[in-house]
């Protein structure tokens, strides 16, 4: 029997939890495999890496980890591959030394320009916008974010991007840094908050101060949480990937590397069941589809699947 | 004197046997408990009694227990650090912050050890020279040391420590003992001594008792608190060197929340909130009861907060239970 | 009314610390105002209440505890898993009404405050023990009840969500639940046998013991109401940031502490007013409402707080600072 | 003769380990006062506090007017009409003093609130009636001088309109002047026909306020009877079980140099201009009345209080304490004041206690060597003549007479060169005294100098060889202890003598 471990930022947090749908879903696809969801209550770098530990302990075949931290987590997770362990990281990756694979949910860059699409689209005109993301230290958003912004100038002049703020996927200090933004920028348009929980809390907020219609939120939104923000007119459109497809081929390609059914090295192809293949770069990551689009016309359809 | 007064009778130095209060003391009951978690755990787990997960298990504690040691020295006599875990942040700070400009390994761990102890001065002067509580005084500090780290590094991150630096968190002295866990025992050692075998612990213990009779006795207790606040950063210095080591990199967020687990480890350890009573034995009993059973519970995949659950009921139930038995003896 | 204030509050030289807690506020108001006038505008300070009131009341309700010389550290998980009970409850049985819930929100808090008064009465574990045990048990707890998800906004019902945010004389439900709860304290700490208990046992526990108090059950009190307003913050939380997890206040106990110190609550016990923690609370919250406005980096934040905190505390040390018995000055006096 | 008001029989009490209470009995009548009379841990607050509620009897009987009662609590007791006034001073130092006197019966409005205005004017009211009128209501307690606070205490229990009034040690803590007034108000306090009953170590007041008196040894009730039919030896035999004559030691005092010499001491606010000298095998004693300032001046000389103007010299050199340790290692200690708080560690064990300012000689190179450290104890606590089971045992559990031994016994550890004492017999039994007495005598014999701190005049007057009296942070006169009369000393302390003369 294979035994996967999948690590995520934190346990709750319903992106992760349909995730993990998708890594049952391979799991009993491929048979002999028995997925270990696991991940600490607060997303912290030391969480995981008490996890990891016991997961070594544990003799678990492969761990494919959401991380915290991309270079925290590099000493534990080296430990697991010395003691033979596939490694491989998804959605918020490690460091290339700390894993074999890194499998990005989609484009990075696609990923930038799309959460300034979705403010520009409703915004002809132009504007302020400020974006409202996780933790200061979260891999993934970072990198979007950095992509959004090399894109801004030439592909959105009239995008005027006011601030960064972080709220930690905590929902409170989401909820006042929403606040703060509102009251120091006068004049904003849009909220971009590329977190499932940032999102809600801005979009929550635009709604308490009657500013739906004037501030418009979006950015990387579960349907299934967000889907009364969108009913409401509190945001015209949301982002995000298929998370059941991510977690399901996250346990996928563990799986190949752990079996020795496929080899992470650059450019090569590894297969991923129902969803097709990827094809590694030469860092060893390799993207999915691109960021799907949900409003007014899908919303309703897709909050019942994830 | 009066000559109806009866000869000077004979005092016994002590009336009770010194083994048998040995025997019923705290960490004889805190070492049942540590042994009855490590049976259960060997039996819950195919893979607790590996040298190398037994190895591994260490590392999710010794850092804490390192700053316990000073933490339950400082409690005795009566004050209380909650800033620990943001000298963690702080340190390991400073010590990325040298990095940029090529500072090689030993000057790393100065730096590290060097921002701890200047850290904990800075709490011992507010406590002792303007008479503030420290459990406020250290509420502020906490933020205001984790602020620090903050605003060198905001959404940054240290890394590219030297190759040499990573063997303190992550090297091995001998087999699979890590310089970690070494580091640990010694220190306990260290502070076994001063605790209980020197002046200097001696007149901890009479402060935490009584600061006024103390200090009516000649004590010089400000002094001697502020030495512990001092003691209590450097081990929080130490302890930043072994976790950015382990780490191998710095974010102002790194041991969040610790401050309230070496609390606990030091109270678990019989060490009197209250002041005035506590052993290091005990105190090191109870790191191993908290490694033990995150670390057992880990192998289960039990989630942390529902270790946590465990945790805090050991604690009232440990601390409860000589209360409950007394009181059912009456 | 102000001639019973001189006395209630037992000491003038704390409400002379109030007096100068509030113009501070009022000049730090005065000084954001500058720099960004909208911050002081009647609105703009209507939302800042707001946004302080459960940390108000909170902080309220950690007083009473701390007048005792106990400390609850469990006050934020204590919100937590309320909070997260009643959100399930909602979610699951969305036919309870929410008048309902919200008054199921203290019992349930009041029961998880009796447990550690219970702890401390009959056991006399002291406060920080009991509480930094049901700490995590709460917080353990509130990730059990839900199974380890979250609940969003999407599983509560519109009136759960809404209620709190209903506005009434331009102020909404939320800010009025601080209000009434202030008042209620008021009364409650200067007005009836139980409140001044609280405060004797605090000053003197021996004292109290020989003027009849059962100090035990006083500190048992103590914590059942601040069970019961963190139960009703429960409710309030989640309502307001509508979802609720296990992560719900996380860290929080420092803050509410915080706030009762710089309103000038001693530690020590037996010192302390509502007046008090209220303005202390609302002095973090301008604080934290104002860095973002006055275009202070999120990253200074916390440092800015923490010194606050400490300047507070070193202020508060000053003004209480034991002047001595001056007995040359009596003597000149008599002579 | 009127039926008793207050009986109790074969009362019990144990605490783990001491029998406080064994099958006491005992009456308390209408209109008369009482005296208890007992060695230090006798168990006379032990029986104050199972009186008023606060302990529970393990066995016995308490009857009040015929019939028997419980006391459940301290707030059951006072609604029988039981009152006291404690050994220990229990008052709310931040709350008001109206609030100190009602705190637990305040007087409530028809909502079941607190009514603040009745409660302050019936606080003014009882001050006023006891001649205490110049007291405040609204005030902080904090804010009263120490016999002020006293009469707080004594106005909270008479704001109880209660049958039984207990006063434990009352004077222990008040000098002449303020133990003169208490004595009237007990003299009105029997025309009302209260029961009182009194307890003093000092006989001169047994006899003076009495009319009856009980005997406690170890426990138990020894003998019971009318003060006026008893003479004082009798009861100090029932009391300790043989004759103790107090008479103050013989000495010949060898006074020697001048050891410590203090000009024109000052501090900002408590003190002013103090000099003196201090010489060698002499005993200087300090009067003056309660908060007079004495102590503060001791802790000056000790290093504990700061001063703003002044000096010091020991054996001729300047002499500036930073801190207590400076000052014993120079060779001055202080036996202080308050011995629970600032004397003993009761949760230690005998022989830490005494060994701590000599840790630097018993132990090495800061190691600790616990048979020094015995050794040490007990050759200066059998010169003391320490009754304890062990040295191991916590000082907590001696009786206050031993403590006051073991913080003396530390002190002389340390082989000092002046030893200030202050109020050495406060609250200590009869024969303990004695035997303080004599070990002072023994200290100067030897070539020590002694400051002794007393409120108590005869203790002044029998032990000193000059007498310093101080008066509201001044020294008023430094005299030779010849010729003096009591009635001058006083006059000199409350200030009498300049308007006089
Ligand atoms: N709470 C207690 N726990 C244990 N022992 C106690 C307690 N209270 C009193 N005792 C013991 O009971 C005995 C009687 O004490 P008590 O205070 O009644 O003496 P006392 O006659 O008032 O003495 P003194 O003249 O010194 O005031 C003493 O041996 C004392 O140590
Ligand atoms: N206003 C007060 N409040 C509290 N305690 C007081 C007050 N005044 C005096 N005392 C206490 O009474 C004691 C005597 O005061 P102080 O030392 O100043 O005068 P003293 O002349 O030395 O009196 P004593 O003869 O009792 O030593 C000390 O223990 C002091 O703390
Ligand atoms: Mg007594
Ligand atoms: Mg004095």
């Amino acid at each position: 029997q294979t035994k996967i471990a999948l690590v995520v930022k934190s346990l709750g947090n319903g992106f992760f939890d349909a995730a993990n749908k998708g890594a049952q879903e391979a799991a009993k696809e491929l048979g002999d495999v028995e997925v270990i969801y696991t991940g600490p209550t607060t997303a912290t770098a030391e969480g995981q890496i008490e996890i990891i530990n016991s997961l070594i302990a544990q003799n678990v075949n492969a761990i494919a980890i959401s991380a915290n931290d991309p270079d925290a987590l590099v000493p534990a997770l080296k430990k697991a591959m010395e003691r033979g362990i596939t490694v491989i990281s998804w959605d918020s990756g490690v460091a290339p030394e700390g894993r074999s694979v890194h499998l990005n949910p989609s484009d990075t860059n696609l990923i930038g320009e799309t959460i300034i699409k979705l403010a520009a689209d409703y915004l002809p005109d132009g504007g302020d916008v400020a974006i409202l993301s996780a933790s200061s230290t979260a891999t993934n958003q970072n990198a979007w974010i950095e992509a959004a912004k090399k894109v801004l100038p030439e592909k959105f002049p009239k995008i005027n991007l006011v601030a960064t703020v972080y709220g930690d996927d905590d929902s409170v200090k989401s909820t006042n840094e929403a606040k703060g933004l509102i009251a120091s920028y006068p004049n904003l348009k849009a909220i971009i908050a590329p977190t499932t929980v940032g999102v809600v809390a801005a979009a929550q907020v635009v709604t308490d101060d009657n500013l739906i219609g004037k501030i418009n939120v979006t950015g990387l939104a579960l349907p299934s949480e967000f889907k009364q923000f969108i009913d409401n007119g509190a945001s015209q459109a949301v982002a995000l990937w298929n998370p059941i497809d991510l977690g399901y081929s996250a346990v996928q390609i563990a799986y190949q590397l752990a079996t020795k059914k496929a080899e992470a090295k650059p450019g090569a192809t590894i297969s991923i069941g129902r969803v097709g293949s990827i094809t590694l770069d030469d860092t060893n990551s390799a993207a999915m589809a691109a960021p799907f689009q949900f409003d007014k016309s899908n919303i309703e359809e897709f909050s019942k699947i994830y | 004197m009066n000559d109806q007064t009866p000869a000077t009778r004979h005092v016994p130095d002590r009336l009770d046997n010194p083994l048998r209060s040995a025997l019923f003391s705290w960490p004889s009951l805190l070492l049942v408990v540590a042994v009855a978690i490590f049976v259960a755990n060997s039996l819950a787990s195919p893979y607790f009694l590996s040298p190398w997960s037994l190895s591994d298990a260490t590392f999710n504690f010794t850092e804490k227990a390192l700053i316990a040691l000073a933490m339950a020295l400082l409690i005795i006599s009566g004050e209380i650090d909650l800033s620990v875990a943001a000298i963690i942040a702080l340190a390991s700070t400073a010590m990325g912050f040298a990095l940029q400009f090529g500072i090689d390994t030993p000057g790393l761990v100065a730096i590290g050890i060097g921002t701890g102890l200047l850290c904990g001065a800075f709490n011992g002067f507010l406590v002792t020279r303007l008479g503030l509580p420290s459990i406020v005084v250290t509420i502020g500090t906490m933020s205001l040391f984790r602020g620090i780290s903050f605003i060198v590094l905001g959404d940054q991150a240290y890394k590219g420590y030297p190759e040499s630096f990573a063997f303190f968190g992550q090297g091995y002295v001998w087999w699979v003992v890590s310089f970690e866990f070494v580091l640990f025992l010694a220190a306990a050692a260290i502070y076994y001594v001063v605790l209980h075998r020197t002046s200097f612990g001696r007149r901890i213990f009479v402060i935490g008792n009584n600061a006024t009779a103390a200090q009516f006795s000649g004590v010089r207790v400000e002094r001697v608190k502020f030495v512990l606040f001092c003691l209590t950063g450097l081990m929080a210095g130490i302890a930043s060197v072994l976790l950015t080591s382990r780490l191998g990199s710095t974010r102002p967020s790194i041991a969040q929340g610790w401050e309230l687990e070496v609390i606990t480890m030091v109270v678990l350890g019989g060490v009197s909130i209250l002041g005035g009573a506590g052993s290091i034995v005990g105190v090191v009993i109870a790191a191993f009861i908290m490694g033990l059973v995150t670390f057992g519970l880990g192998l289960l995949n039990v989630p942390g907060i529902v270790m946590s659950i465990f945790i805090g009921l050991l604690l009232i139930v440990v601390i409860a239970l000589p209360i409950v038995y007394r009181m059912v003896r009456k | 009314m102000t001639q019973t204030l001189s006395t209630l509050a037992p000491l003038r030289l704390l409400k002379l610390r109030e007096f100068w807690l509030a113009i501070s506020i009022a000049v730090m108001i005065g000084a954001i105002a500058t720099r960004a006038p909208s911050f002081a505008a009647p609105a703009n300070l209507a939302d800042i209440f707001n946004n302080t009131a459960i940390l108000m009341i909170l902080a309220l309700g950690q007083m009473v505890v701390i007048l005792t010389r106990s400390i609850d550290l469990s006050i934020a998980a204590n919100v937590a898993l309320s909070g997260m009970v009643i959100a399930l409850c909602n979610a699951s049985m969305p036919w309870i009404p929410v008048p309902l819930l919200i008054l199921a929100a203290p019992l349930l808090g009041l029961a998880l405050g009796a447990i550690n008064g219970f702890l401390v009465w009959k056991l006399d574990i002291p406060a920080i023990v009991v509480t930094l045990g049901t700490l995590t048990i709460y917080r353990g707890t509130t990730f059990l009840v839900a199974g380890g998800q979250w609940v969003n906004a999407a599983e509560m019902t519109p009136d759960f969500i809404s209620i709190t945010r209903i506005q009434l004389l331009g102020l909404p439900l939320l800010s009025w639940f601080a209000v009434v709860i202030a008042a209620a304290f008021y009364v409650v700490m200067t007005r009836t046998p139980i409140g001044r208990s609280i405060y004797a046992i605090g000053v003197n526990p021996t004292a109290s013991v020989y003027a009849g108090i059962d100090v035990g059950r006083t500190k048992f009190i103590a914590f059942c109401i601040s069970g019961l307003v963190a139960g009703l913050c429960g409710y309030l939380w989640v309502s307001r940031y509508v979802i609720a997890s296990s992560e719900t206040a996380v860290g929080y106990e420092l803050q509410v502490i915080a706030a009762c110190v710089i309103g000038g609550v001693s530690i020590a016990g037996g010192v302390g007013t509502v007046g008090s923690a209220l303005l202390g609370a609302l002095f973090l919250g301008v604080i934290n409402s104002a860095l973002p406005v006055i275009g202070v980096s999120p990253f200074w934040q916390m440092a800015i707080s923490g010194a606050a905190i400490i300047l507070a505390v070193v202020l508060n040390a000053r003004a209480g600072r034991k002047t001595g018995r001056i007995i040359l000055k009596r003597a000149e006096a008599v002579s | 003769m009127s039926q008793p008001k207050l009986t109790l029989a074969g009362v019990t009490k144990s605490f783990p380990g001491v029998r406080a209470l064994h099958e006491v009995s005992l009456e308390l009548y209408p209109g008369q006062v009482t005296a208890l009379i007992g060695e230090n841990g006798a168990g006379k607050s032990t029986l104050v506090k199972v009186l008023t509620g606060i302990y529970q009897p393990d066995a016995g009987e308490i009857v009040l007017d015929g019939k028997p009662v419980s006391l459940g609590s301290a707030h059951k007791a006072f609604e029988l009409g039981i009152t006291a006034i404690h050994q220990e001073t229990v008052l709310f130092d931040d709350l008001s003093v109206a609030e100190n006197i009602y705190l637990g019966h305040a007087p409530k409005t028809r909502l079941g609130t607190i009514d603040w205005t009745l409660m302050r004017a019936n606080a003014r009211r009882v001050l006023a009636d006891m001649g205490a009128g110049h007291i405040d209501a609204e005030t902080r307690l904090r804010d009263l001088s120490i016999a002020n606070k006293h009469l707080v205490a004594v106005a909270r229990a008479m704001s109880i309109d209660a049958e039984v009034v207990i006063m434990d040690e009352p004077t222990a803590a008040l000098s002449h002047k303020e133990i003169e007034d208490l004595f009237v108000l007990i003299e009105l306090l029997k025309e009302d026909g209260k029961a009182v009953l009194f307890i003093s170590h000092k006989f001169d007041e047994i006899y003076r306020i009495a009319d009856r008196f009980a005997v406690f040894r170890d426990g138990e009730m020894i003998g019971k009877g009318l003060i006026g039919e008893t003479p004082q030896n009798d009861i100090i035999r029932m009391m300790v079980g043989r004759s103790v004559d107090h008479i103050f030691p013989e000495r010949a005092p060898a006074i020697g140099d001048t050891v410590l010499k203090l000009d024109g001491l000052s501090h900002p606010t408590e003190f002013d201009d103090i000099g003196f000298e201090l010489r060698r095998g002499e005993i200087l004693g300090f009067y003056g009345l309660v908060g007079a300032g004495r102590s503060e001046v001791m802790q000056a000389i000790f290093g504990l209080t700061r001063t703003s103007r002044g000096a010091m010299t020991l054996d001729g050199a300047p002499f500036a304490p930073h801190s207590p340790a400076d000052a014993i290692e120079a060779g001055i200690v202080y036996v202080p004041e308050e011995r629970g708080k600032q004397g003993v560690v009761v949760d230690l064990p005998i022989v830490q206690n005494v060994s701590l300012p000599s840790l630097k000689k018993t132990s090495r190179q800061g190691f600790l060597r616990m048979a020094e450290e015995f050794a040490l104890t007990r050759k200066y606590t059998e010169r003391l003549d320490l009754r304890a089971a062990s040295l191991s045992q916590n000082a907590g559990t001696l009786s206050g007479g031993n403590q006051q031994k073991v913080v003396i016994a530390k002190w002389l550890a340390t082989q000092p060169k002046v030893i200030i004492l202050d109020e050495p017999t406060k609250g200590i039994d009869i024969g303990s005294k004695a035997a303080v007495h004599a070990f002072m005598a023994e200290l100067v014999a030897e070539g020590l100098a002694v400051i002794m701190v007393s409120s108590e005049l005869p203790e002044v007057m029998g032990m000193s060889d000059r007498i310093v009296v101080m008066r509201a942070g001044r020294i008023d006169a430094v005299l030779d202890n010849k010729n003096l009369t009591a009635d001058g000393l006083v006059k000199r302390a409350i200030g009498a003598h300049e308007v006089a003369a």
